[in-house]
């Protein structure tokens, strides 16, 4: 199935969902406030059947631009692809968890939890996944500075010592 | 039912078979050995010649190597490296002067391929520690001076692949041959900063800052005792035993001949010997070993006349006196080493060698060779001599400036004899 | 039938310059006497039997297993021998490395454990011969003895798990527990079955029977079959793969083990293969013919003439039985470097619902055997 | 707290508790620096939570900071035990973004790389399975074998482990003189090896009672978990991208995706898993018969190397079959020599997330027999 055709099957069921994307675009953006449903409905419907989650990586736009996640959704029964992409604000931007839907998304989103800070609501357990559970920051944002301690122990930063 | 004896049945043919598999390992006497008897045998490397030029390159990553005088400094690897491994710093060359023209340079103006070199290399540095060995530095090298070690120029660089170092640092390669005058002089002449000095300057004040806590910190301080130490050590240790200055076996010229005598004297003033019965041993034995020439028994000779100094007495001021001095002056130089290198370490270096091993722990380590003066008989002059040694390097001056001074002051005392001549005559060089 | 111990008393108490009424002196030296060659048995055999573990491993993984130390500068090359100063390098290692003891550890306990396995290890070999009259004292319970006796082995692992404060330590002891417990059934019943026949609970006893009609592993399909059970369970009552789950590296670290280092570990390590030792010999005694010549043994099967028994004798005998138990350990260690570990619920299905059964029907055919045939 | 009522009412009636056990992160069978917290009640497990994060070296803040072509070391150790197959799908998914075509020598040479990778790979998976399950010998008979891989590939590219060796449009080296010959006596000789790995292992009754039957993945629950590789197909999806989304050049070879049978218990069991990655590496020798037959003679492989790695702005998804299942690079370039966001999507990540599903209820034992079957590479999970 073709991503116009997607497009308009997602946009028959949910018309809010969808966001005017660039020309050319390979995705569909989303609003985060549908994305349970319109998840359930690719996952579920008989035409789409989107039934793997391929990967779900989280993006960072910049500083002071929004934070994003990029699902890849993949259909082993209709054998196509699609790529859908939720934005939210950098502060307190929340998307619903899809854990539940496809259980890949359960770690995949504890790591983009961990690493840009996108709290996933609904999620079972929202824990850091990678980093110590005391870290402070989200590591892989664009404007993310190095802490100068953890836990009592400066971070070396320069290479001076086997110059 | 019938499962379960089946299941018994399969139990012992199966097993019996895995029984058979590792009998026939165990039994078979041209088996593969999995493992390698490592020091004994060693990993055998493939043979394998491709790249730039056929038959030089291997493709082996054992550890970088950096032909320096191919090196024009482009900075190519060190942006290549994906871990910052590679650093190097360089000065550009000014248009009229020519490397390597400039006095005292190790540099050559142009590559193995006729590159001329505009910049030059101050520094090249590759941490082994933190090499990936990616091999990416390799490829945009436009000379091809850096490679894994196996590559181009194999002959030079034999194939292997053990280089551990017991210290860490051990595995900073540094490849720069610049000097630093070299690098002042072209800074200079380029107008540019002296980077070396910069560093020699940055590391100066780590070393004041990791120092700066010292009083308040008690373990920092008992670090540093070690440097405070051996003055008041030293001198003990050494007037535990008899001992004899053989400073004057230093003359004979053959390395061979030398040792023996020495090795014999040592045991001799060991036992307990007199000063002439010591020089007697020696000759009896440079005689049984076929080394006693005239010229030789004639130094041995000389053996008869030096004093044993026996423990305890008033030579134990006199040495421990010159211990202080010596590690005083040695102190001085550590810190002024970067900065203006000691000519009279230089100049000293060759009799040093010669009579450090006789002075037998009696601080050789020191840069102002305070030992040559032992050959002197008299003890009054010696320490006269050497105290007036220690004083004048310290200031600075040449060995040259301190025999003068020491002539006067024994010609003063009355003790200035031909012997005593000699010996400043060496030192003087 | 003399034993050591007894030979020892006599000769004790025969001397001339030995006062009358000296039992008690008599006692102790002959106790320290028997007991010292025990424990050099003990030590050898564990240096020994870890030279021979490691270079049949080693071998049959397509490696050369130990090949640096050698003793007095023989060293033997790409051969068995070479590297055979290693348990000897390696013993010296133990008993100097640091002795730990875990800071939440019952101290008490976790000093006692590894002595109490290695006391009932020791105290087995007192009713093992290993020749004609060579055992140190010849109980007309052996059998019982010996089973009663290591069977004390498993208080010691207990304790040392329990004590180790460890939760891995702790799940070693009870898979430990478990399994001693069941695998003695099927010892025992094997045994049994032996002891019906021969009538006696004596090692000689057992023996003497075997050279007067054939070896137990002959005599029936059931004797045979009772051998396998035997040996498996001992197998397993030792520790060895594939039942070596209170040890487990790949799943419990090294179960009760795990927090003993040192002087301590090695006594493990010695009972473990004393124990090894100890079920080779046991086999080889009462199913084996023991100290039997093999030749001679066959030859009596088929009830041929006196003139073909050779190479028997008192110290034949040694030999014989040596040569047996080596076997034994050897197939011991050829199993361990074969198959991979069971399960603990699998290791008590095999008890409980193939050997034990197999081991009862065992002695009803057995004795059914003896009543038809016998 | 219990209360002292409750201990007077509570008298004489056994109670039991759940014993928590960290499993590792230094333990022998966690494959790595893993730590799992069971909670068991006895013997038998009742929740295992993997604790993951303690070899994680930030690779993809890495990415950022480097060009596309210095990212290939880094992703050779990711999963350091395939990194030919991470230097593979990396390139080829930077090669896509530059819309770059390279020559059929390349192709060839890229497919026996990985190919032979994979045979490495599950040699190891499939020893270290072994060790797991207690059995040490087989072992080291699959890790004689593996040095021989090695060996080719140090003959080739001069490194044994992390080879940096395909690269964006090309390869590092060309392939060193006898290299067919090399690598068809290692075929020849390998081939009749699986039989022995399968008289002691494979159909040993010890191995088929310790894996059969236990830690069963269904096929419905392998999928939402997003598993790949030999987890899936082992549950009997017969779902391999070689096939089923050829890239490179693996629509021209003729060869079986193997799917687990439920020959030795139930349909996704241990037994299975273990047993398609045995059977994955005949296949695996199958592709390179064929590969080597038909590699070409002539052709320089460097020649469509681009001298600047600049892809246009945009983004990328692409994903490749590694030997422990779909590793997925997600590439979001902003047109300059760096990337800006790269996310690797490795296959032991998820397929490591399902153990809670399949490994309660099963004893220790279990447990770590259902770790080793999932065959996890730590480099890779925590990057």
């Amino acid at each position: 199935m073709e991503l116009a055709a997607i497009q308009t099957r997602v946009g028959a069921v949910h018309p809010d969902a969808l966001v005017p994307t660039d020309e050319g675009a390979a995705y569909l953006s989303m609003t985060p406030e549908h994305w349970a449903d319109v998840a359930q409905l690719l996952r579920s419907d008989e035409e789409l059947r989107f039934n793997v989650l391929m990967c779900l990586t989280g993006y960072d736009r910049g500083p002071g631009e929004p934070l994003g996640v990029a699902y890849n959704l993949h259909s082993m029964d209709k054998l196509h692809k699609l790529e859908v992409r939720i934005e939210v604000p950098r502060d307190g931007g929340k998307i619903p968890s899809v854990a539940q839907i496809w259980r890949t998304a359960e770690w995949h989103e504890r790591e983009a939890y961990d690493l840009f800070g996108i709290t996933f609501v609904g999620h079972p357990d929202l824990r850091r996944i990678l980093l110590p559970e005391d870290w402070e920051g989200y590591p892989l944002r664009k404007d993310y500075k190095e802490p100068d301690y953890y836990r009592g122990i400066p971070v070396p930063k320069d290479k001076r010592g086997w110059e | 039912m019938s499962g379960y004896f089946r299941n018994i049945g399969e139990t012992f043919t199966s097993l019996w078979d895995g029984m058979r598999v590792t009998w026939g390992h165990f039994s078979n006497k041209e088996r593969l050995n999995a493992t390698l008897q490592y020091p004994h045998e060693k990993w055998p490397i493939p043979e394998r010649h491709i790249g730039f030029v056929e038959k030089d390159y291997n493709v082996i990553r054992s550890r970088l190597h950096v032909d320096i005088d191919d090196c024009i400094g482009c900075l190519q690897c060190e942006r290549a490296c994906p871990v910052d491994c590679i650093k190097i710093e360089t000065i550009k060359v000014p248009k009229d002067v020519e490397l390597g023209s400039t006095p005292g340079s190790s540099q050559t103006s142009t590559t193995s391929n006729g590159t001329n070199k505009r910049l030059l290399v101050g520094r090249f540095t590759i941490d082994m520690a933190e090499c990936c060995y990616c091999n990416l530095c390799v490829y945009p090298c436009p000379e091809e001076c850096i490679y894994m070690v196996g590559g181009p120029n194999m002959d030079k660089h034999p194939i292997d692949y053990e280089f551990a170092v017991r210290d860490r640092n051990g595995l900073v390669y540094e490849f720069d041959t610049a000097t630093d005058e070299e690098v002042t002089q072209i800074a200079q002449l380029a107008g540019v900063a002296d980077h070396r000095a910069q560093r020699t300057e940055r590391l100066e004040q780590m070393r004041q800052a990791v120092l700066a806590p010292v009083p308040a910190a008690e373990a920092v301080t008992n670090g540093e005792e070690p440097v405070a130490a051996p003055p008041v050590a030293k001198p003990k240790k050494v007037i535990t035993e008899p001992k004899m200055d053989l400073a004057v076996l230093g003359a004979i010229g053959d390395r061979v001949t030398r040792g023996l005598a020495k090795k014999a004297a040592m045991k001799a003033v060991r036992a307990g010997r007199t000063s002439t019965e010591v020089a007697e041993q020696v000759k009896a034995a440079l005689e049984e070993g076929g080394k006693l020439t005239p010229e030789v028994a004639d130094i041995v000779a000389g053996l008869a006349k030096i004093d044993i100094q026996q423990p305890g007495g008033a030579e134990e001021v006199a040495v421990a006196e010159a211990g202080v001095e010596e590690v005083a002056g040695a102190d001085t130089e550590a810190e002024a080493k970067r900065a203006a290198p000691e000519p009279v370490a230089d100049a000293d270096a060759t009799p040093k060698k010669e009579t450090a091993p006789a002075a037998s722990g009696d601080g050789g380590k020191g840069k102002v060779d305070l030992t040559i003066l032992n050959g002197i008989g008299d003890r009054l002059a010696r320490g006269k001599a050497k105290a007036i040694l220690s004083k004048v390097t310290r200031q600075g001056g040449t060995p040259k400036d301190a025999a003068e001074q020491i002539r006067t002051a024994l010609t003063e005392l009355g003790k200035l004899d031909d012997e005593v001549e000699a010996i400043l005559a060496r030192l003087e060089g | 039938m003399t034993s050591f111990t007894d030979s020892l008393i006599e000769l004790l108490g025969g001397l001339a310059w030995v006062p009358e009424n000296a039992a008690g002196i008599i006692f102790v030296t002959v106790s320290v006497l028997v007991a010292l060659p025990v424990f050099l048995f003990m030590t050898l055999n564990a240096m020994v039997a870890v030279y021979m573990e490691r270079k049949v491993s080693a071998f049959m993984q397509d490696r050369l297993g130990p090949m640096e130390v050698g003793i007095f500068g023989f060293k033997g090359g790409k051969r068995f021998w070479g590297g055979i100063g290693q348990t000897v390098a390696d013993a010296v290692k133990l008993l100097g490395k640091e002795d730990t003891i875990p800071g939440e550890a019952d101290r008490a306990l976790f000093i006692i454990g590894p002595f109490i396995l290695f006391g009932a290890a020791f105290a087995t070999f007192i009713g093992i011969p290993i020749g004609y009259g060579l055992v140190i004292s010849d109980f007309n319970i052996g059998i019982f003895f010996v089973i009663a006796i290591s069977s004390i082995g498993v208080i010691g692992v207990i304790l040392a798990g329990w004590a180790s404060n460890n939760k891995w330590s702790l799940y070693g002891a009870m898979r430990s527990a478990a399994q001693m417990i069941s695998y003695e059934l099927p010892v025992g019943m094997s045994l049994l079955l032996v002891v019906m026949v021969v009538g006696s609970l004596q090692f000689h006893d057992i023996v003497m029977w075997q050279e007067q009609h054939r070896w137990f592993l002959f005599h029936s399909p059931f004797t045979a079959l009772a051998f396998l059970i035997f040996f498996a369970s001992g197998v397993a009552e030792v520790n060895r793969t594939p039942f070596d789950i209170p040890e487990a590296e790949s799943e419990l670290v090294a179960g009760y083990m795990t927090e003993y280092s040192g002087f301590r570990w090695s006594i493990f390590f010695l009972s473990e293969y004393a124990n090894m030792a100890i079920i080779a010999l046991m086999s080889a005694i009462i199913f084996l013919g023991g100290w039997l010549s093999p030749l001679g043994g066959l030859f009596r099967t088929f009830n041929l003439e006196q003139s073909w028994y050779f190479l028997e004798g008192p110290w034949w005998g040694v030999f014989w039985i040596s040569i047996k138990a080596i076997a034994l350990i050897f197939v011991m260690m050829w199993v361990r470097w074969t198959w991979p570990r069971l399960r603990p619920d699998q290791l008590m299905y095999v008890a409980w619902k193939v050997f034990i059964p197999f081991a009862l029907a065992n002695i009803f055919f057995v004795g059914i055997w003896e009543l038809l045939l016998g | 707290m219990t209360t002292k009522a409750e201990v007077v009412k509570n008298f004489g009636v056994v109670q039991t508790e759940e014993m928590v056990l960290n499993m590792g992160p230094q333990h022998p069978s966690t494959h790595g620096v893993l730590r799992l917290k069971i909670r068991t009640d006895g013997e038998i497990v009742s929740s295992i939570e993997p604790h993951i994060g303690y070899l994680h070296r930030c690779f993809e803040k890495h990415c950022e900071n480097l060009s596309y072509e210095q990212v290939i070391p880094f992703t050779d150790r990711c999963d350091y035990l395939a990194s030919m197959a991470n230097n593979h799908i990396y390139s080829m998914a930077v090669e896509k973004m530059l819309g770059i075509e390279v020559s059929e020598k390349v192709e060839y040479i890229r497919v026996i790389m990985t190919e032979l990778q994979r045979i490495a790979s599950h040699l190891l998976a499939v020893g270290t399975f072994g060790l797991d399950v207690g059995g040490i010998t087989p072992f080291t008979y699959c890790f004689r074998d593996r040095e021989r891989v090695l060996d080719l590939f140090e003959y080739t590219c001069g490194a044994r482990l992390l080879y940096n060796y395909i690269w964006v449009g090309g390869l590092s080296h060309d392939l060193p003189l006898n290299f067919r010959q090399y690598a068809q006596e290692f075929i020849d000789y390998f081939e009749p090896k699986i039989n022995e790995y399968n008289r002691i292992l494979t159909y040993n009754k010890i191995f088929i009672e310790r894996t059969g039957d236990v830690g069963v993945l269904p096929a419905e629950v392998a999928i939402s978990y997003g598993c790949s590789g030999p987890v899936l197909r082992g549950s009997g999806v017969k779902w391999d991208l070689r096939r089923d989304e050829p890239y490179s050049i693996y629509d021209r070879f003729d060869f079986e995706v193997i799917t687990g049978d439920g020959q030795m218990g139930s349909l996704g069991d241990c037994w299975d898993r273990y047993f398609v990655r045995v059977r994955e590496m005949g296949e695996s020798v199958k592709i390179l018969r064929q590969a080597l037959a038909g590699l070409p003679e002539k052709g320089d492989v460097q020649e469509n190397i681009p001298k600047k790695i600049r892809p246009p702005k945009g983004e990328i998804y692409f994903r490749g079959e590694s030997p422990r299942g779909d590793l997925g690079f997600y590439i979001i370039s902003d047109g300059k020599a760096k990337p800006y966001r790269v996310k690797m999507r490795s296959p032991a990540f998820s397929n490591l997330s399902v153990i809670n599903e399949i490994g309660a209820g099963w004893m220790i034992s279990d447990i770590v027999t259902i770790l080793g079957s999932l065959d996890i590479v730590l480099g890779e999970i925590d990057r």
